[in-house]
């Protein structure tokens, strides 16, 4: 109780916990789960962008594309690093992930149908993670921090790359353009799920909230993404799939429909549309790469026996 | 077939190799055996896929006929492809991926090295800039080779299937021909049967180290790089590969 | 959406139905367990094909477009397509196969033989000549999914596995909607809900005989028949599809 | 011997040989490999095609590619009964293929590379397999003869659609000629593989013939192949890949370059392009297939078992 008052102290002076330091079972098991989840969705969200790799419509965009993905698997690198700071190693985490008992962002259960989502996907789920995102670069623990500063700079990048398809697509042939509003209409409501449900509704804020493991409500969040994208989407000539929506001169922001929660928790207990396949996809790559690894061990092993014979 | 249209084949050929071999690695984007190999592909398919634009660009403007890189790369069908064999041969597992991987990359590192000596000053170039990047494949694709070959006995066993299926891919690579012939004479670029030795000498210590058998039998398939008969996979691969440019055919991207 | 509109769209769902599914029944080709089986499984995919050029025909006849069943089949991306999701799944193994047909199948005959007493004379004409392929269809689906259940242990855990992962794919087949609910109105053709009953009795008998456990939960995935959202694979089948369409346009074949 | 004598003379008469008649061992034995060997091609040929049912241009084409490929199916369906007359089963026969003990046709070691083969296949490959098979109608051993009649039939109509695809690309598009003639380019010294080496260098063909089992030399049905298949090509206005071609007014035939027997026992050796591939296919759909067939067959007996029960 007193290093724990201490242990407050610490965090609300802006200081860093570091791994050696004393800290919380709570404070440890949320930063594992949180940052496991997040690597998660590095490793997962590799699956919607790569269904179009092979289909990208010019070498650039593939090349663009390719060092995308390329990018997000070293993020999760780096956030499977952190993890491993507080105790639990790489592959305890890709099992929970394998078996369910862990979780990955629900966007990445959304498909990716044609090309403009590449855009989309740039542009509203990375625009969302990075809204996330940011702040988190304040957070207390410090192996996370620093990750999310290395992450922030480069996910801000594809934001802009995705924006840039967008752009393309929404002045491009009446194809092109129908492409990027379906691309729009699909992504805009799972964007906004990206925040999660309302604070009032979520049982873990507060604590993680005073521990700076969370900097914001989801619903602080989602506003602010919701101000920031729609003049984007204007700009694009693009029609937010809402009705409701409005800006509000009294209170600066934007008025905007809900997203249908009850999708969302659909999709969360493993109803969405690409859950059974995303899941499926890594547990076939990773029981396929069973025997790479266990090679890879195998030479390295016999390789360091043979130094040590030969010292 | 005068000089210059040489040049264009032999362009080509240049281009597509990594075009089509870069396809192919980039199939395996979020479904590598470890994280570090899904880093390791994308990185080898993105220099791929840049060595082609340079590549094909080339070839382009050596053509004279407007076609831009995107164009050679995305109207063309299976017949106007210039790749070796080898490259367009489906991943199969991790293991025959690598091993179609270090075959390539052995007789590419060789090429390019010698390439950087072109007469031609942008052949030169491309391949100066290129070469590192793939001294670098070579390395880590070789290692893997070595690493599975010489790992467990089910490894070991994979990597000799993986070697037994692609070995009669292999000698196609180093067939002269009338173009080759025409980019020798003129300096360009080396006839690809001298590269055999160094590379014969460089597979045969690789595959010793991986403790893994060359097949005995020299048979080679052939058609690749001439496009007189690609495999069936090409026109798969194609149907993928150009499916946007092939439906929205002029609009930009 | 006026009734013309809505009548197209139903056309469409009707024609896209067997164009997709006659296609993932056609990857089959020369791969079937059995001879017996492969040529039972290219019959079906030939009526389905069949079926599909009526449909679609009729459905560019009433749009006034132009548009051939050839031009709706091959020129028209992902979002245009109106097939249920059930339809575009991939084959997997051959009982997955099997019970995607045979929910459909029993999905499909309910509502052809309902159709064969539709308002509109050609409507009704396709579904009287449909309607019997489609019962054989159906009994063929049947029997199969009943032998694989109802033979070995493995079979049965493939079936029920086949079962498990499709189930929540049958649920769009009956939902009804503006485009439906035109049709009903006209007497066209039938709400898809008024169809769901006989389909469940029918079923459940079914899965009985195969020892089948039908699964609980009522959960359905939507946007196929819509053509909202898809699943990832319909896109990659339409590059197959459409390619030489797509690559060769304005050719004739 | 004496056996032997009566035999022949009832095949000199013209005479149908019946399963339950007596047959030397030699005429068993050949029947079996050539007719398996028949039947085998029937059904390792339904994949190139295969391998552009998916890739058809129209639905129209789908369909006719996809009759073509049931009726070899069932061609193979046919012959396999007919083989099985002889006291070997199917899936005897189905495993000497799967384990390289009895071969195919070579021809299909060759790849479909564009849908021009669809009509190269069907002109050159169907229209040299009818020469071979019209004359094998009036073989000496019943049940093959009957096949072959029904199969003839088939075969004829499926050359006329390949040649009415091949018609439709050589007065197509520019992009249509030139797949059409890159077709008939890598056809047509396969299809004159088809019909044999030169009988000078044949070991069975005199006994074959004896016996009919074999009705002529492999010289002229190829050089019968040529004469008729020569004009077709010129009415195509394209052009037979063969600078030797040339009517020769005295003989009233073509003279034309024999293919490259080299190639011929390369690819009989296993090293034709697509051997592997097509071997592997077959394997892994019976392989696959395995717990299917298991599964039907057992449910089978259940049901026979139950009426057993309840009778």
């Amino acid at each position: 109780p007193e290093k724990l008052a201490e242990f407050q102290a610490r965090i609300d002076a802006g200081d860093k916990i570091e791994p050696k330091d004393w800290m919380p079972l709570g404070y440890r098991k949320t930063l594992i789960r949180q940052i496991g989840q997040h690597a998660h969705s590095e490793i997962v969200g590799q699956l919607p962008e790569g269904n179009w790799i092979t289909r990208a419509p010019t070498l650039e965009r593939k090349a663009i594309l390719l060092a995308k993905v390329q990018d997000e698997a070293g993020h999760g690198l780096y956030l499977y690093c952190a993890a491993e700071t507080l105790g639990v190693t790489r592959d305890e985490l890709t099992e929970m992930l394998l078996d369910g008992r862990m979780k990955y962002s629900s966007i990445f259960n959304y498909p990716t149908l044609t090309w403009a989502d590449m855009g989309a996907v740039g542009w509203l789920v990375d625009g969302a993670a990075i809204m996330n995102q940011v702040p988190l670069q304040r957070t207390s623990f410090g192996p996370y921090s620093r990750a999310m500063i290395r992450i922030c700079k480069e996910e801000s990048f594809h934001q802009r790359q995705g924006y840039d398809i967008m752009m393309k697509m929404a002045n491009g042939t009446p194809a092109q353009k129908k492409m990027a509003q379906d691309a729009l209409n699909r992504f805009w409501y799972p964007s906004l799920m990206m925040f999660g449900p309302s604070d009032k509704e979520s049982v873990h804020s507060e604590q993680s909230m005073a521990w700076k493991i969370k900097m914001n409500t989801n619903d602080e969040l989602r506003q602010k993404f919701v101000d920031q994208t729609v003049p984007q989407a204007e700009y694009l000539d693009l029609t937010v799939p809402d009705e409701n929506l409005k800006w509000n001169e009294d209170t600066g922001h934007y008025e905007f429909s809900q997203p249908d929660w009850s999708e969302f928790f659909d999709v969360l207990k493993g109803n969405g549309p690409c859950n059974r396949e995303r899941l499926a996809a890594r547990n076939k790559a990773w029981d396929d790469g069973k025997w790479v690894r266990d090679g890879l061990l195998a030479h390295a092993e016999k390789k360091a026996a043979r130094k040590v014979a030969a010292e | 077939m005068n000089r210059e249209e040489a040049f264009f084949e032999f362009l080509c050929r240049m281009g597509d190799n990594p075009l089509i071999l870069g396809h192919r690695v980039s199939e395996w984007c979020g479904l590598a055996p470890v994280l570090e190999e899904d880093i390791a592909l994308a990185n080898t398919a993105l220099d791929l896929i840049g060595q082609t634009q340079m590549w094909l660009g080339l070839a382009g403007e050596v053509e004279g006929a407007g076609r831009s890189a995107d164009d050679l790369a995305m109207l063309r069908d299976v017949w106007d492809f210039r790749n070796v064999l080898l490259a367009e041969q489906p991943n199969g597992d991790f293991g025959q991926t690598m091993m179609r991987q270090y075959l390539f990359d052995q007789f590419h590192v060789l090429l390019l090295q010698r390439l950087a000596e072109s007469s031609d000053e942008r052949v030169a170039g491309i391949a100066a800039k290129s070469v590192k990047e793939v001294a670098y494949h070579v390395e880590r694709s070789r290692d893997t080779v070595i690493g599975l070959g010489d790992g467990t006995s089910e490894s070991h066993r994979r990597m000799q299937a993986a070697l037994d299926l692609l070995w009669p891919f292999a000698g196609e690579m180093f067939t002269d021909d009338a173009v080759s012939g025409q980019m020798a004479e003129a300096g360009i670029a080396p006839q690809p049967s001298t590269l055999r030795a160094d590379w014969d000498a460089a597979v045969r210590d690789t595959m010793a180290e991986a403790t893994l058998v060359i097949p005995e039998s020299d048979f080679a398939h052939a058609g690749g790089k001439t496009g007189t008969r690609h495999t069936e996979h090409l026109g798969h691969l194609l149907t993928q590969m150009q499916w946007l440019q092939r439906a929205y055919h002029g609009a930009t991207w």
